[in-house]
């Protein structure tokens, strides 16, 4: 018998894999073909103070092993996604969640987080500072070593719950970056989300996303997402879920050794709505294989 | 929704560009006429939305035009070949509402899901008639199918090759009273329809998707009654939610 | 008939297909399937002043819809290559190459560019600047924009030919790089090198290579490096060789969509030796299925 | 060097996770012992090398070990499924040098190579024997066929399950006189022969490969005669370039 568990902040899954953010929405559509209570965590849909209906559609680029992506946060917004979202995937789904939360200053991010605080299905409070910074500019929070760590301040102030940043992958050093997050605070790293990219059709001539550009994710991203966490496992002591690209065992067995302490799944999902449930299947056949017998040994093991 | 594994019966050229897939599997998720299947494709990362175009027990067919890698992969496959499919998505046509004899109007490879849309307006006793809008004369199809239901069939070309010379809304016009439309077709013919058509009715939508079941939000629209996903409230809409 | 011409700061390419620096080294095995003067031109392995074997191996590993390499520029020298390997290409292919040259100091750069000055057949210097500056902390040259102008700057003093700047795609902000490399001079850019990224053996649990990281290229690339051109082609005047895994006739239309002048193909001629071949041969169809009379005119047209 | 496709004849096990592959295509460009061919395999972005078992007109014979995604996948394949294979890769063994009786070692999937190097040492008129090297019985491949060319033929097994208990530098010890070795097999292996062997001698390394035929630089060796290419300059290599 292997043993799956792992630790996140004082919080044992049952197993590493956890479906990523924007991928599961609130699980409702996953729980109509698999009972999602097998899953390790759930990281639910980017939510924002005020409801978003996000970019203009076409909004999904299809690429080589991979797709991108330019929803931009459509959400119900902070209170419908209290009031309504999380006591319906309280039915549904029994363990600590994880709030995956965004916003466009820094107050945004704390009302969230203040919000989420209160929620008792709330495990893991989940910073995405990819968004643009209306405040500064309209740099992303994440690409700025100063402005990640003044969110994480700001959210750590706020809240009692472990909070992990989820770092953008579009730097030039990712490693000051968790660093700046991890002096600021961060009980965690969330890493990767997607990577800029584009797509042009050829019959049109012009971008296929109405908004140019979006976030590439998928297996294509795999060996930059693992790269990343391998470095900021070296650089950081605090606890990375490692993600971008997963879509296997074997890769949530990779991303471990890399350096991460769980596992998200994003694309994967939508490619394979019970992608998540096979990897879990999976998993103990592939740790015999590779003889590991408990997965929480092997984090950071190829280092 | 149901994920299963179809094999394919038949696969063959309707029109230079149309093929029609049949496939034997597990159709039980398939709830009403104007649902589509996803079908995943071999090196491909997304499936391809497919609307269903009829069913018999086991038996699912499908219309698709070859416009690009998937459709052409999709065209070059063989019998007895499988695909791993979606089936049941979306909320597909709701024939409550629509009077003792609705129209049915197809754009191109719109026309597919009407098929089986009218056959369930026929096995409800309604007395529903057709029209099949096409660029030319080459690109036609189905049009001895749906007069074998013994249904009234009108066909436009743009070109008047065949049927009626113009759009399916000239159709419209001259095809006698209706208590409502069921279309399907390109943007631009949906809107026409919408704005020419003197009922209610519903309209079929296509976006690009990421999931196709409703977890990504990657097809939504804004409707006058908030943001649906084209992929799961949709993709079908009621005439009066749909904003332009 | 459709035309397939290009220019590049005044030299005249039959097509814009160019092999990648590194994928091609000087032309002599693919010369044994094909007669390579079909070629648009072709950029040889990067030179260094001193021979280098570079690093350890392993030194590929395989990732899905691409490969990590960390060749570690290995070349014979920069005497090696202008007395021995130029004129033996010369005998293989008529037209003007890329001269892709690398240092690791900003008078390693210079003497590589002054020698490939004085070549007959060099018609473009192109100057990658990801090697990292040993008088600079290591950091890569590429990823800081004053260190690729003064990079650009020292050669362009020393070159009457075209220089070109081979930009780094492991940067925050590429836009602020290219603009950095055309005030300092640049004549051109080439964009994009390799993405920093790593693979972990499950059965050794060890990083593939010995190098533990290296670049990505290939297929999985391509929706970053589109995304580069199409930002770099809006901020800048001069042309811009794309590259980035391009592997078909479409993709190079693509990349010419988002402002590529020129496309260089990398990973792609490693996969399947012909494919620059393939390529060329199948452009006419793919630009007649397209509606393009002529590929010089659809430079940037996505924009 | 030719980029060709073959047809599978024949896909069969001979141990556990041991194949043996025939293909039908040109093989024109295959002119040594010992030479490899780089296999493309669906939805793998690598080529797979693999060597050159043996050789009769268009018929190529390789043997492989199932050991990962592209091996297993090779594994599943069947008779008359194509493949796109690069041939006549690397130097392959040099018999100029061989004298009258060179000993050939080979440990594992480094014993197929040595079959058609042997057929050629004895269409030379040159009197080879073999010491084929496998961890136990149950991965024994190849002695019959070995001994049906006629040669003598030790194999060895390290728990001794077959033939004689221990390494294939065991056997050379005992095999009597020999003039040259050809070795092929795990570099401990190839180090150990290298060491325990009293004659010249030409060794086959392996190497992760970007492109197997000399472009990329990925499988550089150092020698004590410069940087060679494993892929191109080698992967056979004499004895005395040898830097370990
Ligand atoms: C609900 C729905 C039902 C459909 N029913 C049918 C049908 O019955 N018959 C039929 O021929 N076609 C139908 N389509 C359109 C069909 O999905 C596309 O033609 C197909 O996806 C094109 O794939 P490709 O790989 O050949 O083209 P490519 O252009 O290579 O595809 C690239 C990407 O764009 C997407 N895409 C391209 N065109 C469309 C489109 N029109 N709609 C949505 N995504 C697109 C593809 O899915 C893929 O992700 C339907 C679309 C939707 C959304
Ligand atoms: C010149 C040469 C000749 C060979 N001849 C034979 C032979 O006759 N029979 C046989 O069974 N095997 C042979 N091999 C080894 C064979 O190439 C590998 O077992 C095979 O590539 C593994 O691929 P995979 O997808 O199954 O494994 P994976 O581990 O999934 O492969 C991942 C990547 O690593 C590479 N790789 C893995 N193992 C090796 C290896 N040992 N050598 C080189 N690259 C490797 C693969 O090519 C691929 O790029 C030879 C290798 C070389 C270099
Ligand atoms: C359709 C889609 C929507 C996403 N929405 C969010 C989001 O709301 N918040 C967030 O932090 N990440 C979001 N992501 C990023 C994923 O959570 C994940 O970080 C990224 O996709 C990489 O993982 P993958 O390669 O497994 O998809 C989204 C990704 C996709 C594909
Ligand atoms: C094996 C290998 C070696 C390379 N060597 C060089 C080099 O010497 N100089 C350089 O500027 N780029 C080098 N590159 C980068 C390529 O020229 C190219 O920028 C990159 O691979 C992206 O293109 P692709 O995806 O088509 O491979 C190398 C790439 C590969 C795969
Ligand atoms: S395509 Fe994913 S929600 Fe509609
Ligand atoms: S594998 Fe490319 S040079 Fe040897």
């Amino acid at each position: 018998m292997v043993n799956t568990e792992v630790v996140l902040s004082g919080i044992t899954l049952t197993n590493p894999v956890i479906p990523a953010s924007g991928t599961f929405g609130f699980g409702a559509e996953f729980a109509q073909l698999y009972d999602i209570n097998i899953l390790g965590s759930l990281s639910f849909k980017g939510t924002t103070v005020e409801e978003r209906f996000g970019n203009p559609t076409p909004r999904i680029a299809e690429c080589s092993s991979g797709m991108i992506n330019s929803v931009g946060l459509q959400n119900p917004g902070l209170k419908a996604v209290c009031e309504h979202e999380l006591p319906k995937l309280a039915t549904l789904y029994k363990k600590p969640v994880i709030a995956n939360i965004s916003g466009f200053s820094i107050e945004e991010y704390v009302e969230c987080a203040k919000a989420m605080e209160r929620q008792e299905s709330v495990g893991i409070i989940e910073v995405n500072v990819s968004c643009p910074n209306v405040h500064g500019g309209g740099m992303s929070f994440g690409v700025d070593a100063k402005a990640a760590a003044e969110v994480t301040r700001a959210v750590k102030a706020v809240s009692k719950k472990p909070v992990y940043i989820k770092l953008s992958p579009n730097v030039t050093d990712i490693v000051s970056i968790a660093l700046a997050c991890e002096d600021a605070g961060a009980d965690g790293l969330s890493l990767i989300n997607t990577l800029y990219a584009m797509r042009i059709d050829l019959k049109t001539k012009k971008p296929v996303l109405a908004n140019k550009m979006g976030g590439l994710s998928g297996p294509a991203v795999f060996p930059v997402a693992l790269r990343m966490v391998y470095q900021v496992f070296e650089a950081v002591k605090i606890p990375i879920i490692g993600m971008g690209g997963v879509a296997a065992a074997e890769d949530v067995i990779e991303m471990m050794l890399a350096g991460a302490s769980a596992v998200q799944i994003g694309a994967a999902n939508l490619k394979n709505p019970v992608a998540c449930k096979e990897i879990i299947e999976d998993l103990s056949r592939v740790m015999e294989k590779y003889r590991i017998s408990s997965l929480s040994e092997i984090i950071g093991g190829a280092h | 929704m149901k994920k299963e594994i179809f094999t394919i019966v038949s696969n063959r050229k309707l029109t230079d560009s149309v093929f029609k897939m049949t496939l034997c599997g597990d159709t039980s998720a398939i709830t009403a006429p104007g649902q589509f299947v996803n079908i995943e494709l071999e090196g491909l990362y997304l499936r391809r939305p497919i609307s269903v175009c009829d069913l018999e027990g086991e038996r699912l067919t499908l219309i698709y035009k070859a416009v690009g890698k998937g459709t052409e992969q999709m065209s070059a496959m063989g019998k007895g070949e499988a695909l791993d499919i979606l089936t049941g998505l979306g909320n597909g046509y709701d024939t409550a509402n629509s009077g003792a004899c609705p129209v049915l109007i197809g754009g191109g490879v719109g026309v597919p899901p009407l098929y089986l849309l009218a056959k369930k307006l026929i096995g409800e006793g309604k007395n529903p008639k057709v029209i099949l809008g096409f660029n030319t004369a080459l690109e036609v199809f189905y049009e001895d199918e749906f007069c074998a239901l013994g249904i009234e069939t009108f066909v436009t070309t743009v070109d008047g090759s065949h049927g009626i010379k113009g759009f399916v809304t000239d159709a419209l016009k001259s095809c006698g009273e209706y208590s409502y439309t069921f279309s399907c077709g390109p943007e631009p013919m949906l809107k026409a329809v919408y704005n020419e058509s003197l009922t209610d009715g519903q309209f079929s939508f296509e976006e690009r998707m990421g999931c196709g079941f409703g977890a990504c939000m990657g097809c939504s629209c804004k409707t006058k009654y908030g943001y649906k996903r084209i992929c799961k409230d949709g993709p079908v809409l009621e005439k009066g939610e749909i904003i332009w």
